[in-house]
């Protein structure tokens, strides 16, 4: 029976909390509840209450706690309900948990989790993807999974890493994505893109939920007889440079796509490396692809507009192909 | 806890006469029917008809507390509603069809489409829309307040939030903030038993909100927030306190959600007997009741407000299904000023 | 008589205060004392308690009560007493300031100031650079000074502008530059880059303090016969792009250059930038120079080795020219 | 104030004999003596010698708060120190030389020349290394404590914090929590009246810190934090609270600042006969006196004592400046796990 990308994580995260004693939840609403999307649902039942702990709404507590928790064995699972309060906690995780290790030697083993994306008619405070803010933070891993597989052994590898992950799942993905994966224990290596199709005149590096965009477009595209290669990125930080730039140099066009908006996104990152380290192999300029430099609309037709999608990267990708 | 006042039973001794209380509680009933009203349509019909998409948060039960704080408020006062405090937009003026416009994504809506459900406001109504984090708002309206203060006005902010937000740093800063600098602000809290599924004694280990006024140097008043008129005197009291010049005044109102958190939870997390004890203390019936009793009205006046309440709602509901949807062409107009 | 850096500040702040009664300002330790910097020296005494408010030690109330203060008409200026604490505030930056205007046509005008930077053996805490995170965020206007003349003006044109501005004064500037500047009003528009040097050989885009290790390259090339021309973009919220895009397309050869770390920071989202607009126009690669992905360290050989300087601009410099 | 208790003098009860109060005076004398020595050299000598580069904060004159706490706490208790409790890292065996080496930038500071000043901790230890951000140590606090029981130790965590901290969201979100969660946590403030420049009734509107500690749930005691014993033993009761599963319990040390912010500052904002009147009160001076007429020690070891701190110091200060400063070629060696 194919697993959906919410059960995949489900599924991850029940997998560490069997194999290790010191994993440990805590958020908002994860016990009774099991979660606003139901991750946990079950896992107070199965783990109980001191491993899994619904907290106050103290976004900044919930990663302060983690941290102080990994500091004394424990490898916590934080949840931060929607990716959007993330920015609550910004200052324990950007200026607390990423620095600890350069600073004084003290690992922080923690993961934090946190819904993200749009395509959910959540508005402005329910569809953000902050995972840019986190790229410019030496230190942090960020990890942003598109496939239900992925999501499980990123999601185990998150746990047992020792340095701390942010996990940004899609909402969208949730329950539309489903497939078949390993039932037992596999992890996913972060820091490690995965070619998702391959192809040879036009490469889409992108991850999360644009990966479905990007193959709707390259499904069309093949028609016309265009053959796309889609890197999945998988983890945003640290980037894999080397299996961006060795798709780029087979194909030499270059489409890089993320939901996030576009200035400042994770896509300016990676088309500065590409035209940094592949400068030569480049036949165009490398194009991005983004949602626009607004915040995520609420009504349905402004939301589409906002969201890249597989229309808009055909027409880009003819222009890239035609240059 | 010597600071803390309880107010706990109606307080009708402010009132001049009986004509002017009887206003007022038609006044009380009829927002805070048309907010049941608006709401039970958003959460029970037009959501469940797939009309209405994302999120929908409704104040079921809760209604006597922005209603009752609302109308204690004068025109020129900011309000700051949280997500259960509808009947504030009515209070301010705003028509019925702008909220379901607003819930459907229209133009019509008070965002333009631009935002979703309850998270709306107007600057020019003084009403200032949710800030989607809990507990941000409370600094904001602290700085509301010291605008209000530093003109010179004698005009104050309210703001609006509920149990579950008094566990982030924000509303620590903000009302100590405020507490520092005296400023004209009236706090009012919903203490529904509940933020989600997270019941009060997994989000403080004190028995109520208002024993924290103390630590910040303010007096904190628990209120029956099933009691309009409890809900109103004591907003009353408070708003006299601050636009004095004494500073933020706390008022914590004791209440029950009456539905799920949200359209999609079903609240099976609530044990049975609390909905039940909760019932029977509906705030609508239960001023409904007084009015009965005091000769305020009689059934059949309230049965043609309700009446006047439904079709008001169905002309708004009509009214925002045929407004438009935006034009994506204004995607990305108005991030900045132009 | 020059005026500092600091000086100019200064000046443009007071000058508003005198021109506009609703122009107050709130911060930390920002009236008795002045302002940990002194940047707020005097103004106690000139416009008493009512417009000079020292704080409690709450980031996050300080912006927020900002954000409030000018829904009811006022200009709040707010002092975060070091940038780097700015992740205090950041939802309120982020997620509230930010999105009024677009949510439901509130303005937000307001001036968030923070001093930054590093080279003043701040170490990881007092030191950092975090202008990418406010470029990530569409509604922000993010400002980094480099000179007094544009400290000043683009000081006085944040706080009459009518929307968030995130304004950077970079720490090691305060009393270093030295320049002669007008005295009365004048104000440099927000959004607008200025050739800080000409020439036709090799372009870099920068801002901040990196304008001086820029200009310190450049006359070392110039020994050599290489003529740099320096853009010192001065708001790095909205991009200037048509400034940079003109001088690539003069030298066909640059350089981005800035001291927060590389991944993800602001010199990314200029570099692809460039690489889409201006593809045809380069004859090689887009060269970033910033500091490593690596919280910024207090001891002064490290730091040293951390900060990009004039020799290092220079070696890349040559490699590129010779490309 | 019902719930806050106040132990402003004095507590010897607890001891059993006269004998292991001298030596406890002994071991709170020599870390107090030598937290000041060292930070006298650091702040007056070093830091004006240019040897030291950016910010030095140093406890004068609060050293029985971080040593008196300290010594309460037992081994394999979790500390969280704030920029001001350098005792604390002398009292888990941290050497002068490596604190010196630390305010140098030299390999042989706690943090290898990474970060600077007080900056510094050891997990081996179980110190913590100072959060720049104040406040940002309480949850992460709560977060040990959390850990400690769940593990199933009777050890706890200790937090130290300023009373400016005391106003940042993240005090109040890591209170509340270990207070919801009863976690094994000891909360020390240090209320010495000022943050910077900023004094107490610009930072909150209580007469005192402890006066929060009911809108947490939590106990709260005031004592006086230039008595060193004071502050030891009402950290062993807050300890034992803790231990036997209690939950958190906060102690207000009232004392001052007797130095600028930081050695840059000259603190002109703080009036005249404030120092006068807290020099008079130096908890090291008092406690010699206490010793003296108890008969616990007699001037002349006092003076030896004081004359081998010196030397201990000397030695380590010509250590310090002997260690390497880092190899900048490890600049980019320990972001993550190699
Ligand atoms: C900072 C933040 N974290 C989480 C949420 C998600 N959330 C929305 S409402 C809510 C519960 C609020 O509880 P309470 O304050 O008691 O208000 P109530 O819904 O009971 O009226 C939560 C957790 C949020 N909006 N903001
Ligand atoms: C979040 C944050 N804001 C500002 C600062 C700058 N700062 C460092 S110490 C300090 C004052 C702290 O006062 P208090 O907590 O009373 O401790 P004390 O220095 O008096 O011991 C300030 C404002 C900081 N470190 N963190
Ligand atoms: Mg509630
Ligand atoms: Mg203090």
């Amino acid at each position: 029976m194919p697993t959906t990308y919410l059960e995949a994580i489900r599924e991850g995260i029940w997998e560490e909390m069997e194999r290790d004693e010191n994993v440990f939840l805590l958020g908002e609403d994860i016990g009774v509840y099991g979660g606003a999307f139901k991750i946990t649902a079950g896992m107070l039942e199965r783990f109980g209450e001191r491993r899994v702990v619904d907290t106050p709404i103290s976004e900044s507590a919930i990663v302060g706690a983690a941290i102080g928790a990994s500091f004394n064995g424990l490898r916590p699972v934080a949840e931060i309900q929607f990716a959007d309060f993330i920015s609550c906690a910004f200052d324990q995780i950007v200026n607390f948990a990423a620095k600890c290790r350069y600073r004084w030697n003290a690992p922080v083993p923690i993961v934090v989790r946190a819904p993200s994306g749009g395509g959910i008619h959540g508005g402005p405070f329910h569809s953000q993807n902050p995972e840019a803010w986190f790229v410019h933070t030496p230190g942090l891993k960020v990890i942003c999974p598109a496939t239900a597989y992925d999501a499980k052994g990123l999601i185990k590898a998150a746990i047992r890493d020792d340095d701390p992950c942010i996990f940004f799942e899609h909402k969208a993905l949730y329950r539309r994505i489903k497939e078949e994966i390993p039932k037992g224990d596999y992890t996913v290596p972060i820091g490690k893109a995965r070619v998702f199709r391959e192809g040879s005149d036009l490469s889409i590096i992108t991850y999360g939920a644009m990966v479905y965009e990007a193959d709707e477009a390259a499904n069309q595209l093949a028609g016309e007889g265009i053959s796309v290669e889609i890197v999945d990125l998988r983890t945003v930080l640290p980037i894999d440079e080397e299996t961006i730039l060795e798709s780029v140099r087979k194909t030499s066009k270059v489409i890089v796509l993320h939901e996030a908006t576009l200035t400042g996104g994770v896509g300016a990152e990676i088309a500065a490396r590409i035209t940094e380290k592949a400068f030569d192999s480049l036949d165009g300029p490398v194009v991005r692809i983004a949602a626009p430099d607004v915040p995520v609309p609420y009504s349905p037709p402004l939301e589409e507009a906002f969201l890249p999608n597989a229309a808009k990267i055909v027409e880009k990708a003819r222009w890239l192909l035609n240059y | 806890m010597a600071a803390v006042n309880r107010a706990t039973s109606i307080t009708l001794q402010e009132a001049a006469d009986s004509s002017e209380q009887a206003e007022l509680a038609r006044r009380f009933l009829y927002h805070m029917s048309l907010m049941r009203e608006v709401e039970d349509r958003i959460e029970r019909k037009l959501y469940r008809q797939g009309k209405i998409l994302g999120g929908v948060y409704v104040g079921r039960g809760q209604e006597a507390i922005c209603v009752g704080a609302g109308m204690a408020a004068k025109p020129d006062d900011m309000l700051y509603p949280c997500h259960r405090d509808l009947g504030l937009y009515f209070i301010r003026g705003v028509h019925p069809r702008q909220v379901f416009a607003q819930y459907m994504g229209r133009v019509g809506g008070l965002t333009k489409g631009r935002d979703g459900n309850m998270h709306m406001g107007d600057l020019n109504l003084k009403i200032v829309a949710i800030i989607s984090a809990m507990a941000a708002s409370i600094p904001v309206a602290a700085g509301s307040a010291f605008a209000l203060k530093y003109k010179g006005t004698k005009d104050i902010a309210f703001v609006f939030f509920g149990d579950g937000a008094t566990s982030r740093g924000d509303w620590h800063e903000g009302i100590n903030l405020a507490a520092v600098q005296r400023l004209p602000l009236v706090l009012i809290c919903n203490n529904n038993q509940y933020a989600y599924s997270t019941p009060l004694e997994k989000q403080m280990a004190c028995a109520n909100v208002a024993d924290r006024g103390p630590g910040y140097g303010i007096p904190a008043e628990i209120v029956d927030g099933n009691d309009v008129f409890a809900v109103y005197h004591a907003a009353l009291r408070a708003a006299e306190h601050a636009r004095r010049g004494f500073g933020p005044y706390m008022i914590e109102c004791k209440t029950f959600r009456m539905t799920g958190h949200s359209a999609h939870d079903s609240a099976s997390y609530v044990p049975a007997h609390l909905w039940k004890e909760w019932e029977a203390k509906d705030p609508i019936r239960r001023l409904e009741t007084l009015m009965l009793e005091r000769g305020w009205a009689d059934r059949s006046t309230i049965d043609e407000m309700n009446a006047g309440i439904r079709a008001e709602v169905d002309a708004a509901i009509e009214w925002a299904e045929k407004s438009p949807y935006p034009d994506p062409a204004t995607l990305t107009q108005g991030v900045y000023a132009e």
